[in-house]
């Protein structure tokens, strides 16, 4: 049976299963698939002319092979799985790739992706890492740049109007995403944390549309399923890098904790907020893509003082504390991640002012390196409740 | 009531057994990975010693490293729960705990009894007390007697090899060179101590502190510690046990805690038999 | 008749060659213990004696491996990546890639037609990516390390270890054992793992037809065995593996004088 | 067999001995600023894009990456990573980032510089001065020190082209425009800042000499083309200093010029760095500070190293069109030389393979035999593409590679011993590579 046919959560854990099937469905009926890095290229521009985008992501399951003889091993796994899955020919159904500055490993990662790949298109989108008016300008110019060298590559023309009507079905996905989040702030949550996962990765592989239908079938289906999430003691939040396999929640729900939120890119930093819709749709891109997309890749302007400086960084999660009335909060990174890797003391500080307890994890991004983080999360699971 | 606490490490199982007024026996299992399973016959062990039988445990607390493979417990809680809580009985005055097993190193920061932060490395067997045993028994010493030919060094000599295997190299080709061995011994006890240092400081080690685990019957590791800290440490009369009676403790708090709320207690399977780690 | 030694100092054995025209080499294997200056000069006294080569015909001495700059009696030192190559060539001129398992490390050379070595990879510094694990299981296990490689052929399913580091993977081992796991089961997943870190290191320089597997490690079948399967191609392994990089030394001794 | 070896240890430039006082004026006048009540910042290396303009304002810059080799030679760098560590800071983090972090806490403890501290330290900053340029630890670290210094910070954003795009020359303005208004913005922030306007002309005059010093400083590294090659890598890694933070000082045009006189006579005379040049080399991406001495190992071997780092080059003469605008001048000088080595390559038509075209420019350019790469632990940036290049430049030119680990700081991951165990190794592979070359075609 297709994954286009299945429907609500078992199609999510289908599509999460075998990620590239649908893919690979949809482009035997001649749609086209274009790969990009990260959460920062404008998807809406992508669908708008006709491609289906998927977010090229690593895995922890397969060991690293060949991206080591290209890349050392002191590089972000991540990326080295995303090479090495690339040049093994596991990704063998991109019409175009997107990539982007959004650290200098990805920058470095996309030019050598697509030296291996040679896809028929690609597009480099430079991201600046302060905020502010000539830095939005260059974002919405490389954004524009984005748009006519994807129009060229299409032959199509892509009007204001026309791109407006995209952010708005982006935007709805956004909220339907907010809405399934919204499942979790009750005690017990109404979706695990690894269901959430399992259905944010397939998100990502599949079309705007039939992703927001899937979203819709799993909002009813979650709200009327008689099995219920067990109550458990913690209720924690995920901050950190990429999660492109469950395990890790897997292994931190298999304690007596509930992950009910998380700040990472395969999770609300993707679908967060929406595009505003301002006259030039790229304005509204270019703010929604550089500035309210929460990374520690972005330079938040320095304030009056450093309290200060953390109220603007880490503000929008103790939010998140809050409404989702979370009692922990687990920083997970994979080894080798710059951006994240500085953030720790500082948002590890901020939320001991806050009274809210965390643990950092760093892993290896491999399945078989899990088992000993096992007995460090059980123990701040036992400190907080 | 009695309550025992079982604490299953890589090379060593000790066991606790407490009632309301205090210890009732207490037992260190034979060492060696190859008896660590044999947690059944330690029990037996400390239930003769104790003069009861295992019908009269009301409550089994498992904890350390192999926890979850003990098949007549109650109840597993991480080791690093179960330390805070022994340690804390024993140093009523305690703030941090370094405990330095076989298989991992611990910093543990505690509050009350109750753990506040905690950090721990179990990547490999540079930095634990497996790199010791490795070494002593290499050099044909007992494990207790390298800390005080250690302390016996004028200067330190330097090992340049984290890997346990090749460091074990290291040390006899420079014994071959004519290097006095306490100065070995010294550069080497060195070295786990600021590994170990460096990470437990990544959680602002506080006085009191209270080295457990088999390397604080070790003086020369005590001693490299205090010069890191710069005050001395405290160690228990029987620094294995802290880890056990801790989760002996947690074990009659815990059935405490349900009488009182009048809720009945939830037991284990209590299978006393062999634990298995890779099953 | 004019005779040149290769000395190789390893961190397990110190080996010596003679090499003289037209003759079968002569090998002799001794442990290094830790004073490698006293193994060097008595592995090679004993070579001679046991040669009946005169001290006075050997026309040159080149020394390699971990402990090369204790044979102070040697001409000059040379890499024992070169050496192996060298010596590999002398057997199997058509090989372009040897595998080098070392006690301290595993190398992977290429060759060229000429057997110079054109590109290596070494082995980070840790046992568990050397011959050294294998060994040290094996000791904790009580198999005899002549016995590893037969007895591992034997192995149906193979243990996974659950950690990466030589030592822990030591008392993993006993307390497997103690539950009833098959001693060949055990060895052979540590040659899976090393067979893993060996494959890597080849991926590095890039596999080219023929392979050989030297030094001490290729002495375990087992291994040798996982080896060439995890690489789907056949590997050689000359008679007496371990000599190899002495026996390359004593071929670039006699370079040296010629 | 074993004399011979001993042949061609290096001849070191004379006129490199000028380059001292520059050096030791750098690492001084920091304190010196401080001691005076003079403000002082706290800088990432920022290729000129903002130290001129903090200068021309009379800012003394200090550069905590600096501070780094200087910890690192001294020893005391294990310390202040160790200090890092426990400040909940990732162990793999840049070097320079460890050491800065950890000598930080330090002097916050202490209240005043930590007298341990080599150098005298590096006094407490006016203000922080980020740069995106480059690396992302280059702005991630200063907003980490934030939690120590409360002081004003300012990222100096920065374009981040994609090799791809270096030859669209449409997208060079755009970047530089982009820098201009940060640069501009810069300006404003200073100001503000130092309550105080720019003085315009200075600025120029500073520019004016910073141009001078790159076209002298290049011409000198092109005379290296010759062999044999007059000038070491050794010298390279002591003169290289003053371009990179000094160019707009008329004594390091002077001393510039002094080399360039030595090394045009060299030249001239067919006179070589080594007395017997074996091999030629080029060199990527950080050398281990703390263990220059190693390469002198390597010239007794006869290894020469002929040229360096795309980080460390110098800018070639420039190549992109614009207007005299000295805020265009400033971002287009700092925007050439980040694409100046792939742009200079591409131009010629060499196909792209990312960070690895300027090493397969350069080795045709000086005839080089191999290669020598030192992958660096805590340096992401610098390590990226090391074995990519060495790749290309094996497939595609037939120059073997050499590939020897270790750190920025952290002197004990750099394992001499076996490197110069693997050195013989290498040069069969050198020589045998110099064959085939000849077969292929290749003219050395």
């Amino acid at each position: 049976m297709t994954q286009g046919k299945l429907q609500g959560l078992t199609k999510a854990v289908d599509v999460y299963k075998n990620r590239y099937k649908r893919l690979r469905e949809l482009r035997a009926e001649g749609k086209k698939i274009m790969g990009y890095v990260c959460a920062y290229p404008p998807l809406e521009i992508v669908t708008a002319l006709g491609y289906i985008p998927f977010r090229i992501l690593g895995t922890m399951d397969e060991p690293i092979t060949k991206a080591d003889t290209q890349v050392p091993a002191i590089i972000c796994p991540m990326l080295r799985s995303m090479l090495d899955l690339g040049i093994n020919g596991k990704i063998d159904f991109l019409d175009g790739f997107i990539g982007a500055h959004t650290c200098d490993c990805t920058q470095k990662f996309s030019h050598l992706y697509q030296y291996n790949m040679q896809l028929p298109f690609y597009r480099f989108l430079d991201v600046p890492h302060v905020v502010h008016k000539p830095s939005l300008d260059f974002m919405k110019e490389g954004i524009r740049i984005l748009q006519q060298s994807l129009e060229k590559h299409t032959g199509q023309k892509l009007a204001p109007e026309r791109l407006q009507e995209e952010i708005k079905k982006h935007n709805e996905q956004r909220a339907l995403v907010r809405q399934l989040y919204g499942l979790r702030k009750q005690d017990p949550p109404l979706l695990s944390g690894v269901e959430t996962l399992q259905i944010v990765l397939s998100l990502l592989c599949l079309p705007i549309e039939e992703g927001s239908t899937m979203l819709r079938e799993i909002i009813a289906e979650v709200k009327s399923r008689p099995q219920k999430i067990q109550k458990k003691h913690a209720r924690l939040l995920l901050w950190g890098t990429p999660l492109t396999e469950t395990s890790i929640v897997e292994m931190i729900e298999s304690a007596d904790a509930n992950v009910v939120m998380d700040d990472i890119c395969t999770g609300t930093r993707h679908f967060g907020l929406d595009v505003e819709l301002t006259a030039d749709p790229l304005d509204g891109l270019a703010k929604r893509y550089l500035d309210d997309l929460k990374c520690p890749r972005t330079y938040r302007e320095a304030t009056d003082s450093f309290a200060a400086d953390q109220e603007a960084r880490f503000g929008y999660i103790a939010k998140y504390v809050r409404d989702w009335k979370v009692n922990g909060i687990i920083l997970e990174s994979m080894k080798y991640c710059d951006t994240h890797g500085y953030e720790v003391p500082a948002i590890k500080a901020y939320f001991d002012r806050l009274g809210i307890p965390s643990l950092y994890l760093e892993h290896e991004y491999t399945m078989v390196a899990l088992a000993p983080l096992k007995t460090r999360v059980e123990a701040f699971v036992e400190m907080i409740s | 009531m009695n309550f025992a606490g079982i604490d299953i490490g890589s090379t060593m199982t000790k066991i606790v057994i407490i009632n309301e007024s205090g210890i009732v026996s207490q037992v260190i299992g034979p060492t060696g990975a190859e008896h660590r399973r044999l947690a059944n016959k330690v029990m037996e062990q400390a239930l003769t010693q104790g003069g009861i039988t295992f019908d009269d445990l009301t409550y089994v607390v498992a904890t350390g490293y192999g926890r979850i493979n003990v098949p007549f417990a109650d109840k597993q809680i991480t080791e690093i729960t179960c330390h805070a809580k022994g340690v804390a009985s024993i140093f009523p005055t305690a703030k941090t705990v370094i405990d330095i097993g076989g298989q991992d190193a611990k910093g543990i920061k505690i509050v009350g009894g109750k753990v506040v932060n905690f950090v721990m490395n179990d990547k490999c067997a540079a930095g634990t007390g497996r790199f010791l045993e490795v070494i002593s028994d290499a050099l044909g010493l007992g494990l207790q007697e390298i800390g005080p030919l250690a302390l016996q060094s004028k200067t330190k000599i330097r090992i340049s090899s984290t890997c346990t295997i090749f460091a074990e190299q290291e040390v006899l080709s420079k014994l071959a060179d004519g290097a006095p061995i306490e100065d070995i011994l010294a550069g080497l006890h060195e070295a786990i101590a600021g590994r170990v240092f460096r990470m437990a400081e990544k959680m602002k080690i506080e006085r009191d502190v209270v080295m457990t685990g088999g390397v604080a019957k070790n003086v020369g590791m005590v001693q490299a510690m205090e010069n890191h800290l710069g005050y001395p440490v405290l160690v228990a009369e029987e620094p294995l046990l802290t880890g056990a009676i801790g989760a002996a403790i947690l074990g009659r708090e815990f059935v405490e805690k349900a009488l009182q709320r009048g809720e009945e207690i939830q037991k284990g399977a209590r299978l006393l038999e062999a634990a298995s780690f890779f099953k | 008749m004019a005779c040149y030694a290769g000395i190789d100092i390893g961190s397990a054995n110190t080996k010596v060659v003679l090499f003289r025209e037209g003759m079968p080499p002569y090998f002799h294997l001794i442990i290094s213990g830790y004073n490698y200056r006293l193994s060097a000069q008595k592995a090679l006294t004993e070579a001679l004696a046991g040669s009946g080569v005169a001290r006075g015909d050997v026309r040159a001495i080149m020394a390699t491996g971990f402990g090369s700059q204790s044979a102070d009696f040697a001409f000059d030192q040379l890499s024992d990546i070169s050496c192996s190559a060298r010596g590999v060539h002398f057997f199997f001129p058509d090989v372009r890639t040897v595998i080098d398992i070392g006690g301290q490390a595993s190398r992977v050379i290429q060759l060229s037609e000429e057997g110079k070595s054109i590109n290596f990879a070494v082995s980070e510094r840790c046992a568990s990516g050397s011959g050294r694990f294998l060994q040290v299981i094996a000791r904790v296990i009580g198999v005899d390390i002549k016995e590893v490689g037969p007895l591992s052929l034997k192995s149906n399913n193979p243990v996974t270890y659950t950690t990466g580091c030589a030592v822990f993977g030591e008392s993993e081992a006993i307390s497997r054992v103690a539950e009833g796991t098959p001693k060949e089961d055990i060895l052979a997943g540590v040659q899976n793992a090393i067979a893993a870190r060996i494959a890597s290191l080849v991926d590095r320089v890039g596999l080219q037809n023929d392979c050989a597997m030297v030094g001490g490690g290729a002495l375990d079948i087992g291994l040798v065995k996982r080896t060439s399967e995890r690489l789907g191609v056949k590997i050689f392994v000359p008679e007496a593996p371990q000599m190899m990089a002495a026996l390359g030394a004593a071929l670039s001794a006699r370079e040296l004088t010629s | 067999m074993i004399a011979e070896k001993k042949k061609g240890v290096i001849t070191r430039l004379e006129s490199a001995g000028l380059v001292r006082p520059l050096v030791n004026k750098m690492y001084s006048e920091g304190n010196l600023a401080a001691e005076e009540g003079r403000p002082v910042a706290w800088a990432m290396v920022n290729w000129w894009e903002g130290d001129i303009i903090m200068r021309a304002m009379g800012v003394t810059p200090v550069y905590p990456e600096n501070y780094g080799t200087v910890c690192a030679s001294d020893g005391i760098v294990q310390k202040y990573m160790g200090v890092s560590a426990a400040e909940g800071f990732p162990t793999h983090l840049c070097g320079y980032a460890q050491n800065a972090l950890g000598y930080t806490t330090e002097m916050k403890k202490e209240g005043q510089v930590p007298p341990d501290a080599p150098m005298g330290g590096m006094a407490k900053p006016t203000f922080m001065l980020c740069s995106e340029g480059m690396c992302d630890a280059r702005y991630k670290w200063f907003q980490s020190l934030r939690q120590y210094w409360d002081v004003p910070i300012w990222t100096l954003s920065f374009p981040h082209p994609d090799f791809y795009d270096l030859q669209d020359e449409s997208i060079h303005q755009i970047n530089i425009d982009y820098m201009a208004a940060e640069i501009e913005g810069f300006i404003a922030f200073l100001e503000g800042l130092l309550k105080k306007k720019i003085d315009y002309d200075k600025l120029e005059e500073m520019l004016a000499n910073q141009e001078k010093v790159f076209q002298v400083w290049w011409e000198i590294n092109d005379l290296r083309r010759a062999i044999p090659c007059p000038v070491h890598g050794r010298d390279f890694w002591t003169m290289m200093v003053p371009c990179l933070y000094q160019a707009y000082d008329p004594q390091t045009l002077a001393v510039y010029q002094a080399v360039y006189k030595e090394v045009k006579e060299r030249v001239d005379n067919g006179v070589g760095a080594l007395s017997e040049e074996r091999y030629r080399l080029l060199f990527a991406e950080i050398p281990p500070w703390a263990s220059l001495g190693f390469f002198d190992k390597l010239a007794e071997r006869g290894w020469n190293f002929v040229a360096e780092s795309m980080g460390y080059h110098p800018p070639p003469p420039m190549e992109l069109p614009g207007n005299g605008d000295i805020k265009q001048r400033i971002a287009r000088w700092t925007y050439w030389f980040y694409i100046s080595h792939v742009y200079r390559a591409s131009k010629k038509g060499y196909y792209i393979a990312g960070a690895a075209q300027p090493y397969y420019n350069w080795a045709i350019e000086y005839k080089a035999d191999g290669m020598l790469i030192h992958p660096v632990v805590t340096c992401r940036t610098a390590t990226f593409w090391l074995t990519h290049t060495i790749n290309v430049l094996k497939e595609k030119l037939e120059i073997p590679g050499l590939s020897i680990q270790g750190d920025i700081v952290d002197i004990t991951l750099f394992d001499a011993a076996s490197a110069l165990n693997q050195a013989p190794a290498f040069e069969e592979a050198m020589d045998h590579f110099r064959q085939v070359r000849k077969t292929k075609g290749l003219d050395w």
